[in-house]
């Protein structure tokens, strides 16, 4: 078995603590992982986007033409990358950032979700990343909920332990109207 | 070290040196290989090693030629434009016989080039960028768990066979993190590098570290021992990975990133009912001639794939079977000119026998 | 007329360095984000801005320009 | 109403990719504002280097050339002597101009080329994500220097405009910032006075700015501004090191 | 100038330069190619051109980037080490499209080396010894006549194609002295080099010159187009000579001083009754291949003969027949390692067919 | 009967390469001679560069590295750093230090590396040929410079050990010349004291000998001898540029 | 017709004048030729040797392996370069400086010529290689005597052309002593 | 016994700054070069050489051995 995602947004989004975050939850369900990041040529406010692939056997790979899931966490992500999602994949896009009309991805299931909203209501606008993390659990068979709560011990740096609390309250917001989203 | 470990493949680098107990490391900052000063910056100190940012390439290179004959292991890493500046001093490292890693994490050029993976560096790696027709060490690992193995065997070839190794990856293998076993270093047993400069005390009277020959035939008899060397270490160093070659009609053959991404389209196109299978050179100098030139006896059509307008493939060219074909896809390093397995294996389907 | 200021929102990247040039206090920065994340420099004193342009010379981003009636 | 103060002729319209409170931008305009105040800029032609201001050509309404890192004194030096009738200026950072490209600044400015060099001192390198620069403080902790510069390992931070001041080429030296409004306008004056220089055709003028760089700092842009005085002055103090004006 | 002059062939490349009219020549002593800066410092300012001795051959090439970005004929020369130092310089014209000659007078090699006559450095100029897969243009004269034409050509060929060019020779060609002749200038259509940076008053707008392709495909556009670009030249600029090839059994091929004294090793044989003949490439890069394909359709055996291990015998192996085969006579750098003709002679007897 | 001069033991006992009168062989045995006052000679390493005096491990009985042209600073950090207990000098020519090894020289003497630099300045590139060195006099024809150093386009000549005086890093800098018995007897004294410098870990310490260069100057052995104190002494002043023993 | 002609001495003796020397005398004669010169690294004192080919067509090789006529003007170049002469070639020794016994090259016709005497007699030991020039015109039919005081205006700079009559004697010393060792 | 100095005919390349280094004039060159066309130096003064090695000082090529009686 061999899942991969796809995730996109700005700098300053936190695009490849996700990324990170996913990886190391799938590393605590004994899966083996490639997290593959790229960016672009500003230090703030540029392009950013990693690529992480759960598999376990050999994860082969780590570039993906068609992901079968894709996070997009803003308009110039979406505009670029949702196409490329592989048929019948999800397309989890940040509604409060990304303007993506019903019909935009015909072969492909989207979940809109408000996460700056989200995250500020939770009292952290920067936990957009988490959210998104949250929903991604309810939309992949990949990784259990649990195992991100595990993997934020690894994936913050010790100082920000303090934040766990929320992360995980931000994580379960993100996977429960995913999980609402698909009528689940 | 033990256990696993989720790091990026430069990080991995640093950790191999360490564990290959370099003492000495001189760079300087360029991406995308900048985690491997960083990191070094922060643990070799602990490790009772040297770190120094040099002032620029050439200086670290040429601290790197001190350390080395001074008879330490030392390495530099850097990328495009900082290896061009190096190649004066490998040359003099290679005529003057010292061993010493340096690292090669390709990124687009020419020029200036970005940060994007490339494969374009092959022919400077592999054919002296430098001037005097010398040969080096050229290591392409596929994997972190590969940048972590292979550095430490850069540092045991180069000390072995008295040869400037490289370990030659790309933004790809130098960014991307997976798991590794951090294995303690190989056993592997060296000769003492009684040819040091360390003063008289060490009791191997006067040691001279130098390049120039220029005793009647001194230089040309220099030029056949190393080739001979390099005869010999093609024989016993060469190494390659086979994936699905058995019962091949169609090898696709690619190093590094390319190749990493080309195993999933041959699994794409076994998965479709064909013979498809994959070689992948890990050793790049010594080139595995003889792996290719074995499998194109029975394999007559190659697909070589390259970030770059096509290098290696003069090296597959030179070393199939006359009458094996070589097709080429390449994708010159640039944003956006990573190819996807989708992709590779679409050029399969067209080649395809 | 007073003189007044006008910030470009477009090239405002919310550093702030305005606020601490304006000898009279009269930029702030707003405490919503814009699309890019940045919480742009907004002015209040249309009344009390003397047209001085410190704020606009300290700008790394040249996102103020100052208007000011001349002297005949 | 009239505009009193916008954006000069010589500086493209357009968003810069700096980070918020990075001084390039700042600096990029004071030197925009001399072109425009001699009305050179249209034989003026700018050498970028390599760093954070590498996308002079993006910024300026010049002609541009991009050098190598550290190069660019020897790259002017060629545009120079070629069109020796024209306005010729690198813009360095001090990675480029400091580390790597010791001599060819060395000896542009020995030389005396008739060309002026914009030097932006933010103690870092910026674009390859804060590394020790020769001009990092002591004790000031970088991505390679992770406990502090170490003056017994990685020696003093250099201080190039003072260097510099000693070579008989050099015609014109000063040091400026940008982190006040007063600073500011004095920054102007001098950027000014060192293009005058070339104008005139005096010989080499050097202008060394120090500047903030909040991200590699890891500071808020205010913080970071702030540090410009209470650090990074005490040790490079602004003025004029070197003028010839007398001569 | 006119009427015939003894010279040198470094002196011949200098006026070959004055003559096709470079404005600006950079470059920095190293035996032995200094009659090259020493011609110039004399010569050049009287033309109101300028010289300069640079700091270092960094500098040098450095400022030929600038003076021919300003789009005026810049040059410079070197020899082994200086040339390694260059590539990152070369490596950013190629990127920019910029012309510019460099010299490069080889000499033994790797490391230091001496003033000894070698081909070892075959290799760094046609493989790119600098970073990011760009090619140049390669002119190998084997007179010192060909000293001064192929000077004069490689400055139009590099301005025509905006590619920099190289004239590669060797200590044997670059100090003896013939008698030339000076031709002027052969009259050359060259576009005007509306892309050079004057300042916005030479009315072009705003140029800028840059290597940086950060654009989503816009380096590897580039590297195609560029592909493209090589290909024309190679079909429209090879060069090569061809002399007794007619009815040759066996066919000695060599550049520069071995092709010249291959030459006189062919006429031997010729007398001893031999069907052999030579095929001297002019061009390295491109490499004429067509010329090897076509005669290897006759002539199923090569002879190469290479001051190295081995460096253009890649290319020959790659160019001919598959069912021809390519011998091999090296006599790698150094001193006294100059082969004679009847040691040449000698090889070809050994494996005349 | 006793010997009361002759060859220093760490200098060995062959004929060199050097032409007639060229003052590298003096130099040559003063430095062997500092070895042998210290008893350092084994536990020395020199680090030759690309000039006349290529050929170090041919005269002295000491370990030799070979350092590409201009680069021996930057071996000598790598050879010092990997045995900080060793002794470590370079030796240089006035093309190989102040022209293509400007940055290495620049940043090793700033880093404080402990090690000794043997500065040979003869105003040209002796092996060469007699090109223009960066230490040319102004003036002064050499095979590049057939009209004459020309300031205006060439610059002036370096002062080197001012210059690196100017560095934090440097410990001792002085200028010598051997070209009269006293000069030998001042310059032995001062070659001395650079090595102490680096015996008791004091720094980088750096010594500038003015030197002869028969064959290119054009010049007899005498002739050559005499420009010494008529031309260059003149410009380049003897004597300790910068000392730290009473810190 | 092709000539060829090896020089060898130490620096200081003025093998490359001499090579030049004779180009330009074959140039005069509108002949074609090649000078290749070769030297050790010293300065002074090192070893200098050059190969001059003066031929009707194609001068070919500039590298001879066996020369037909070989100049030697000190010891070390005679151990080193004799034996290299050709079958029947001529090897001119300058006997001052050469110790080479009757038999040293019993194939080849070996002509002794005392040239720092004659040199130092006429007035100036620098006129070793004129005399060696003088000598290669008794043994060669390349070039003509007198072809080499023509020569001589263009071998020698401008502010030693004062020194041509006294070269012209020197050539024509060693001429005379060679032809009549060849017992002319 | 007097001071003396003895010169190493196979060192000395007849440079001369041993000629001009010695206060009493005792070193001289000789007019008929060696076999490598050097004239090397010549010591004349037996008597008068007071051993102060400012000659050996000089050489370049280090030819030049001194010798003296020791004050006991
Ligand atoms: C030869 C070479 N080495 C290294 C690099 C990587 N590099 C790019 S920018 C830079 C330094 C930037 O620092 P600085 O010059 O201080 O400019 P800043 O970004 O701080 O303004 C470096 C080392 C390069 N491009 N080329
Ligand atoms: C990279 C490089 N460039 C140039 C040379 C050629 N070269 C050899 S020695 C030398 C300069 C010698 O001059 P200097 O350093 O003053 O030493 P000197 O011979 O005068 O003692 C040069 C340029 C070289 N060997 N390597
Ligand atoms: S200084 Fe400029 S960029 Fe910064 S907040 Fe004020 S207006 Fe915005
Ligand atoms: S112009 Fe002067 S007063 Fe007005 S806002 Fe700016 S700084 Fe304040
Ligand atoms: S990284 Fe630093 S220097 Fe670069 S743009 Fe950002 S703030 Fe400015
Ligand atoms: S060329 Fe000059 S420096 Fe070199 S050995 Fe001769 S005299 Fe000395
Ligand atoms: S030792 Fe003194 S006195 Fe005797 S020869 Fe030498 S210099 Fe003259
Ligand atoms: S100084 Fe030495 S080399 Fe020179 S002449 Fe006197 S003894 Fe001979
Ligand atoms: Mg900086
Ligand atoms: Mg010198």
């Amino acid at each position: 078995m061999r899942n991969d995602v796809f995730i996109a947004g700005y700098g300053g989004q936190g695009v490849l603590l996700a990324g990170n975050l996913l990886a190391y939850a799938a590393i605590f369900e004994g899966k083996n992982v490639s997290f593959f990041p790229a960016y672009g040529v500003e230090k703030r406010g540029g392009a950013a986007m990693c690529t992480v692939i759960i598999a376990d056997g050999d994860t082969g790979s780590p570039v993906v033409g068609h992901p079968s899931v894709a996070i997009m966490l803003n308009q110039l992500s979406f505009d670029k990358y949702a196409a490329k999602v592989r048929p019948d994949g999800f397309c989890i896009v940040n509604s409060n950032l990304v303007a993506a009309g019903d019909d935009a991805l015909p072969e492909c299931t989207l979940i809109r979700i408000p996460m700056n909203q989200i995250a500020i209501e939770l009292g952290d606008a920067r936990m957009v990343n988490m959210v998104a993390c949250g929903a991604y659990t309810a939309v992949s068979s990949a990784l259990a909920l649990p195992s991100l709560h595990e993997a934020l011990q690894k994936a913050l740096p010790e100082r920000n332990h303090k934040f766990i609390p929320a992360n995980i309250s931000a994580i379960e917001a993100g996977a429960k109207i995913a999980r609402a989203a698909l009528g689940q | 070290m033990s256990g696993k470990l989720f790091v990026k493949g430069n990080e991995a680098v640093a950790m191999a040196a360490i564990e290959a107990g370099v003492r000495c490391y001189f760079g300087y900052p360029i991406t995308p290989q900048s985690d491997i000063p960083e990191y070094l910056s922060r643990e070799l100190p602990k490790t009772g090693g040297t770190f120094i940012q040099a002032e620029s390439e050439i200086g670290a290179i040429n601290m790197v030629l001190g350390a080395s004959a001074a008879g330490v292991r030392a390495m530099t890493s850097s990328s495009g434009p900082g290896i061009s500046l190096k190649q004066e001093g490998i040359s003099y490292m290679a005529g003057s016989e010292l061993p010493g890693v340096i690292v090669d994490i390709m990124r687009q050029g020419p020029g200036l080039g970005g940060i994007d993976a490339s494969q374009a560096d092959y022919f400077q790696a592999t054919r002296g960028g430098g001037h005097g027709g010398y040969r080096i060490i050229v290591l392409a690992p596929g994997s972190v768990q590969e940048m972590y193995d292979l550095t430490m065997l850069a540092f045991d070839l180069s000390d072995l066979y008295r040869i400037p190794a490289m370990v030659l990856a790309d933004s790809v293998i130098g960014q991307m993190k997976e798991s590794i076993t951090p294995n303690p270093r190989p056993a592997c047993a060296l000769p003492p590098k009684d040819w040091a400069v360390r003063g008289w005390a060490d009791g191997t009277g006067q040691n001279v570290v130098k390049s120039l020959k220029l005793g009647d035939g001194e230089m040309e008899k220099f030029h056949w021992e190393m080739h001979a060397r390099y005869q010999l270490i093609e024989d016993k160093e060469s190494r390659w990975e086979e994936y699905q070659t058995d019962d091949a009609r169609l090898l696709v053959t690619a190093f590094g990133s390319t190749a990493r991404i080309s195993r999933t389209a041959v699994e794409m196109a076994r998965e479709a009912g064909m013979q498809v299978g994959l070689l992948r050179p890990i050793t790049l100098l010594p080139f595995p001639k003889k792996a290719y030139a074995d499998l194109s006896r029975r394999c007559k059509l190659f697909l070589d794939i390259e970030l770059s307008t096509g290098q290696m493939i003069d090296d597959v060219r030179l070393s199939v079977a006359r009458d094996a074909e070589v097709a080429f896809y390449g994708r010159p390093p640039g944003a956006g000119s990573l190819p996807t397995p989708e992709e590779i294996f679409a050029q399969i389907r067209k080649v395809y026998p | 007329m007073m003189p007044r200021i006008v910030i470009d929102e477009a090239r405002c990247k919310g550093c702030g360095l305005c606020t601490i040039a304006c000898p009279r206090k009269l930029v702030t920065l707003s405490d919503t984000p814009n699309s890019l994340g940045y919480t742009v420099a907004l002015f209040a004193g249309e009344e009390k801005c003397s047209g001085c342009a410190l704020c606009a010379e300290m700008c790394p981003d040249v996102a103020i320009m100052v208007f000011k009636e001349q002297q005949p | 109403m009239k505009q009193v103060f916008g954006r000069s002729p010589s500086l493209k319209d357009v968003q810069t990719h700096f980070c918020p409170g990075c001084h390039h931008g700042a600096i990029h305009r004071l030197v925009a504002e001399a072109l425009d105040e001699f009305a050179i800029r249209d034989k003026t032609i700018g050498c970028a280097s390599v760093g954070c201001s590498v996308f002079l050509y993006g910024y300026f309404n010049i002609d541009v050339v991009e050098s190598p890192h550290g190069r660019a004194p020897a790259v002017a030096t060629g545009v120079k002597r070629a069109l020796p009738g024209n306005i010729v200026f690198t813009y360095q950072g001090d990675g480029d101009l400091a580390a790597i490209g010791t001599s060819e600044i060395i000896h542009a400015a020995n030389r005396g080329e008739d060309i002026t060099v914009i030097f932006v001192n933010n103690t870092t390198y910026g674009m390859t994500g804060g590394q020790m620069a020769p001009t990092t403080l002591p004790g000031q902790k970088t991505s390679t220097s992770p406990y502090g510069r170490d003056i017994n390992n990685d020696g003093a931070p250099f201080k190039m405009a003072e260097l510099l001041s000693n070579l008989d080429g050099v015609a014109f030296s000063a040091r400026v910032a940008v982190n006040s409004p007063k600073n500011v306008l004095a920054a102007k004056k001098l950027i000014k006075t060192a293009f005058r220089y070339q104008v005139e055709g005096r010989g080499f003028s050097f202008i060394e700015a120090l500047a903030a760089c909040p991200t590699n700092w890891g500071m808020q842009p205010l913080t970071a501004n702030e540090r410009i005085g209470s650090e990074m002055i005490p040790y490079y103090p602004l003025g004029v090191c070197k003028n010839t004006d007398n001569l």
